[in-house]
């Protein structure tokens, strides 16, 4: 049993050392926020300096392995991990989730022609999954993708796409056989400057707008746009899906047992400091254990990922750990500010200017995207366990 | 959709993952199944439905065989008898404490390990060659005389020690002392005018008295230990810091137990689960009610969550990570209220034949409900991980 | 909006005095030990003094009103009820559901013939309910009573029968009709004296035997011990487990909080008295509310069924309510005792010689009893908010 | 089957059922009626829509409408404009808050009748005669100065108050004052060198200041009132205990709070049923999935105890109860939660279109966290229910 990370051995100073530099020197300065989670940018801006920023790091050699189809060098990709996730900037622009998909089901032409840009900021991803009517229940997504001749014919509406308003390409999935369920989709490249595209921002409660609705109407794709094979769709986006499940659960709450020390210290409860409480302390106590644990969970699921033993539940169960605990965890630290806590960004008297209720407001794109926690609580029971699965239809 | 947090604004903090290997080595999967088949054939749970009520439930000798395949020889040098599976003890301790805790064993498998423990580090040569190899062969038993309350607060240690000349009197009370009716050595806590000391103890010495208490847990047996004026040597004093003694005998108790929590609820789950699939109601096993679903998916989440905190908490204590203390209250916290939360929802969901004496699930509510206030209640462990959190905190102002 | 209990006239003085003096001379002495809950001697011994004890009140003319069928003094009732209470000693012996059925369906025949004799503990009632394959499910119920001329013959097992060891009479559900559901069901009454009936006790997980199981075999029943009409048994058992869901929503927690208070100071907490520990001070203060609230909805439900718009929710909100309290109660006060809290009865150090751990063990007959809790949810969400049913069997 | 806790050994407590009458008489009835017709027409949510992001959500011509109904003429006496429904005026007043609720009305309704109450109870008749016809009127509209952290603890009080001659001199800061901005006179909680006192400020008075909050609640506006040297008379000062009326006031706000947020509460969860109801997925509506059916029936559970503890503080603060400390923090400490945590379900049963901006639950969720931290937070009201627990052991004791 182990999990020491190997260290990074003492001839790649250097490259850290340069890397750093050039952070230093192409760094970004941007009108934007930085928020919890993964948010979207409002000015064009700051997208094109984002843009820039990634493609300076793409031109310099600095490239990410999930975009890369060559054997990377591991404690390079580990330098480059840590000292862009630093820096606090994005360096992944857009939904990168159909990078996966391509590797695994995209044909060579298809993985040349678009991982590069996707790696080099010039071709920001969405995703066109989820649908109005079809959320939970994704694979009876109605956006219908007609053959005719060497195109399809996309009609239909989506929503839930992130980065939709600054986006290049779309991964999309759409029902090109007449059959109900998963059985009819497909997974296409999307060329979202097509005609027949039109992108609606969404905003969200947390008066962000991050993520949109987009209308189909007549979209030309090419056959050769397809993912995988016709019909195959449902087993394209399920790993996907798994993967973005398993990405929300390797969420980060580290440090945030010290960081509900330093809120319980700035304020008062009864007349004491709240660090002084004991049901403070109780509380902060257990979330330490919570956010050790998840830490240790994603040790045992990356394990037995690669060990190839991985059960069905793993990324559901880290899933909603991280997804419930982000959430109590920013409902506690309001509660810790006392009327405070009802403050928000742009109050001189806010808590870290709002960051920890734009957490509390965010958190709930946890507990219901990507699946929501209903959702996973079915998966592990059904697909985990084999409990007996829920009817479709036939109640009403 | 997709709100990514690892490609966001949050720092990833499992950079290490492609180093991870976070799962027990061969050797000790070996182990766990050779020990679930000898429990299986020589200690399965139904053999102490007769002894539930039984002033006794500990079998002597069936300890000796079994504690001789190395129950209590993981944390002993090979000089004394002793040696592990692997070279991570007490990863391997975790792995036999799951076992035993499936079954509900009722031997004194934490507190002869803790002993053993202090004593090989601790011990003088003396001691460690009269105390060791009989504990790691299985042919004496050790029981762990803390406190009076059955807390680890020194505060509540009452027993007392008084040098005269070259011998020590020990005089006043230890409660819940699990073995205690059958320990022939006690490792005691006492209090000294100049600070805490631990002290062996023979179960034979004059004035050493033990009472059997009636205890919820019906798979164990604890007891008073009481003390008058009992003389032992004063060389039966471990020489060493009874601070560091004490945390180090707290932390190893709390992963033992926490691995045996893990094992007694992974088979409680399992019982639970295949009980739901089996029974019907309204003409439906009631494995297929979604609210039930949904409750056997919180209680995967408790189970997954448990044993995950148990495993890093073993290797943090083993492999002495710099987040030790964090990791094994972690466990002590966690574990504790997991396994009783999961065993109440267990006994909810079977329903009325859950009630009943004869199904087996009142002995887990039972096991549990003790565990949760022995070696470090879960609020004491909460408390102490908000006091390293604190400790982070200033570092990180620093 | 009243709350306000009519004080009881002064003429009532004697009458209190009275019963008081008749308390202290009548008062048994028994060998069994009070715990929570409705639980039941081992010792015949002590139901014969038990007898004595509610036969000489009955003889005195201190009856309850739930036996009687003419109007009672109020106020004589309810000094009856405050002063037996505060003996600790039951008043009414077995199960006395079937008063209300007896009130609601029975002939005057049925009502004389059993009725007083009841009230007067001559004759000790038990329940023949749940069956061990319809517990939650109990219109599925199996056992069979076949009409032969004028008698039913009874076949079948019961189980969760309480008092059936000493019972003289069972109030019986079964199946006389070979139709599935409730439809088939008819209501009897059961004397459990003859030829066929074996009372088999449990034992429960408190270590007491406060349950039994009874077998019938070929029990004859007269055509004249039919509750209602035949085949309406459902109708008649509706009404019994409604108000047994009323009474256990009434269960009393009234003094919890100041009782928890007792338990904190006893007891330490890492090296001061628990009740200096705020997370406990929180607990208790929530626990306070909890069982105020309790008593709150009591008199809301109790006001909504005098007025006649009780929601068919009550009753199951405040079984809910009062047994998840109680269960959390119970397990509150263990963790305050701290490993104290492992001791139980007969142990010298055992808090209130172990109450309070035969309480967290008997809470489960309330979460569990008189429908569980989770066909209370079913019941609040399908018959009181109108969602759609569970479908019956179809799922494996 | 059949453990009857009534009949067995618990004392029953509720013996006075028979006498309870536990529910709003006929003319509470025909007020809430009255009211949420008012509401529907001229106040509905959807009117707050357009002004959510405004600095000011408060229309004063329609407060005065509308408040002329007597929202804030309950707990005033006829001679100076008040009067109540019934003789139950702050019975009265929860069936207006409840409604106000529903719509989640942005009037300062409980600082107006705060400040009402603390001046009819205790005012001189001069400050009764200025300051009671307006307010019941619902001309002027009053803001409640507490404390500089929005909590009700005295020591947080950071107004400090001096006499000169007949003068008293207020410098300091309050926060957290709902309506603020459009007060026309403020009740300031003031620190005298001998103690506390409360002061009428007029919100013309030199040296007032007040600046909007940034706040998470859209529905409401709150502000922070700084004073600077402020002069006012010393007959501006109510001539009454400190710790009497901020007790008084405490307690009205909580009531009445609670008794928005069950109105509010009351809303979310029908439009939540609504939902479930109409949303199709799997070819089911999510309301026949059994899991979603247990959580509606918790949250049936949460609103009937929010109303349950609302109404009887509201009864136990108007008759004056022996409980009534002990009721009005139920009311508060679970009110408060209660009103979260079914916001918090309805947003998560709402799945993605909850999380919409143009959605209203977003809206409830930020006013139930808002009003968790107000006039008492839960915690300090389960604070209070401990320390009059330890009052009812003692007297159980003695």
């Amino acid at each position: 049993m182990d999990v020491t990370v190997p260290e990074i051995p003492a001839r790649y100073d250097g490259y850290r050392a340069e890397l750093r530099r050039f952070i230093v020197d192409h760094k970004p300065t941007l009108g934007w926020k930085q928020r919890s989670g993964l948010r979207v940018p409002e000015e064009e801006a700051d997208v094109d300096a984002l843009r820039e920023w990634v493609r300076s790091l793409y031109d310099a050699g600095y490239r990410l392995a999930q975009f890369l189809l060559e054997e990377v060098d591991e404690h390079e990709q580990r330098i480059l991990e840590q000292e862009l996730g630093a820096t606090g900037l994005p360096f992944v622009l857009g939904n990168p989730l159909v990078a996966g998909a391509l590797k695994a089901f995209g044909t060579p032409e298809q993985q040349a022609r678009h991982l590069p840009p996707m790696a080099r900021g010039d071709h920001i991803w969405t995703q066109l999954f989820s649908e109005p009517n079809a959320g939970s229940d994704l694979a009876s997504l109605q956006t219908r993708a007609e053959l005719d001749g060497d195109v399809y014919v996309v009609h239909g509406q989506k929503v839930w796409s992130t980065w939709a308003q600054w986006a290049d390409y779309g991964y999309l999935l759409a029902r090109t056989e007449p059959v109900p369920g998963p059985k009819g989709i497909t997974a296409f490249i999307l060329d979202m400057h097509a005609a027949g595209v039109d992108v609606r921002p969404l905003r969200e409660m947390t008066g962000t707008t991050d993520f949109n609705e987009v209308f189909l109407d007549g979209v030309r794709v090419p056959v050769s746009d397809v993912i995988g094979a016709r019909g195959e769709g449902w087993k394209v986006a399920n790993v996907s899906l798994m993967t973005e499940r398993t990405n929300v659960g390797g969420g980060s709450t580290g440090d945030i047992a010290a960081a509900l020390v330093g809120v319980a210290r700035a304020h008062r409860r009864r007349g004491r400091p709240a660090i002084d409480d004991d049901s403070v302390r109780q509380a902060i106590g257990a979330f330490s254990a919570r956010s050790r644990i998840q830490r240790a969970l994603g040790y045992r699921v990356a394990t037995k990922a690669a060990k190839g033993a991985a059960d069905m539940w793993d990324a559901p169960v880290t899933k909603i750990w991280f997804s419930e605990l982000n959430l109590e965890v920013a409902e506690f630290a309001l509660a810790l500010q006392g009327a405070r806590g009802a403050l928000v960004e742009g109050d001189p008297d806010a808590v870290d200017d709002g960051a920890w209720q734009d957490r509390f407001l965010y958190a709930r794109a946890w507990t219901i995207a990507g699946g929501s926690n209903e959702i996973m609580r079915n998966l592990i029971a059904e697909r985990g366990l084999g409990l007996p699965k829920e009817r479709r239809g036939d109640i009403s | 959709m997709v709100p990514n947090p690892q490609l966001g604004f949050f720092g990833r903090d499992r950079g290490g993952s492609r180093a991870v290997n976070f799962a027990f080595n061969a050797d000790q999967e070996l182990l766990r199944e050779s020990t679930r088949r000898y429990l299986a054939d020589h200690h399965p749970l139904s053999a102490l439905r007769p002894v539930l009520e039984a002033p006794e439930v500990f079998d002597r000798d069936a300890w000796r065989l079994a504690a001789g395949l190395g129950w209590t020889a993981m944390l002993v040098p090979p000089e004394h008898d002793g040696g592990s599976v692997t070279d991570q003890p007490l990863v391997d301790l975790v792995v036999l404490g799951e076992e035993l805790g499936r079954v509900l064993h009722p031997g004194p498998f934490v507190p002869t390990n803790v002993v053993a423990d202090a004593v090989s580090r601790w011990g003088s040569d003396a001691q460690r060659k009269a105390v060791l190899p009989p504990l790691a062969r299985g042919e004496q038993v050790a029981a762990w005389c803390l406190t009076a309350d059955g807390s680890v607060e020194p505060g509540s240690c009452e027993v007392r020690a008084e040098r005269r000349g070259d011998a020590l009197v020990l005089e006043g009370v230890a409660r819940y002392v699990h073995g205690a009716t059958v320990a022939d050595l006690f490792l005691v806590l006492a209090r000294m005018p100049d600070g805490l000391v631990h002290v062996l103890v023979p179960a034979t010495a004059d004035g050493v008295g033990v009472r059997l208490q009636q205890c919820l847990d019906l798979t164990r047996r604890f007891g008073v230990v009481t003390l008058e004026r009992v003389e032992v040597d004063a060389a039966d004093v471990l020489d060493h810091d009874a601070g560091a003694v004490l945390e180090r005998a707290v932390e190893v108790a709390t992963v033992l137990q926490a691995a045996e929590a893990v094992g007694a609820a992974d088979f409680l789950f399992h019982a639970t689960v295949a009980y739901l699939q089996d029974r019907v109601q309204f003409g439906r096993t009631i494995a297929s009610f979604q609210a039930i679903k949904h409750r056997v998916a919180d209680l995967l989440l408790t189970l997954e969550a448990m044993r995950a905190a148990a495993h890093y908490a073993a290797l943090a204590l083993n492999d002495r990570f710099d987040d030790r203390p964090a990791a094994v209250s972690t466990a002590g916290s966690y574990a504790g209220d997991g396994f009783a939360f999961l065993c109440g929802e267990s006994l909810q969901l079977h329903g009325g034949v859950g009630f009943t004496w004869e199904h087996d699930v009142h002995l887990f509510v039972r096991r549990a409900k003790t565990s949760q206030a022995l070696y470090g209640d879960p609020s004491w462990h909460r408390e102490r991980l908000c006091a390293l959190a604190e400790v982070d905190a200033a570092q990180r102002d620093a």
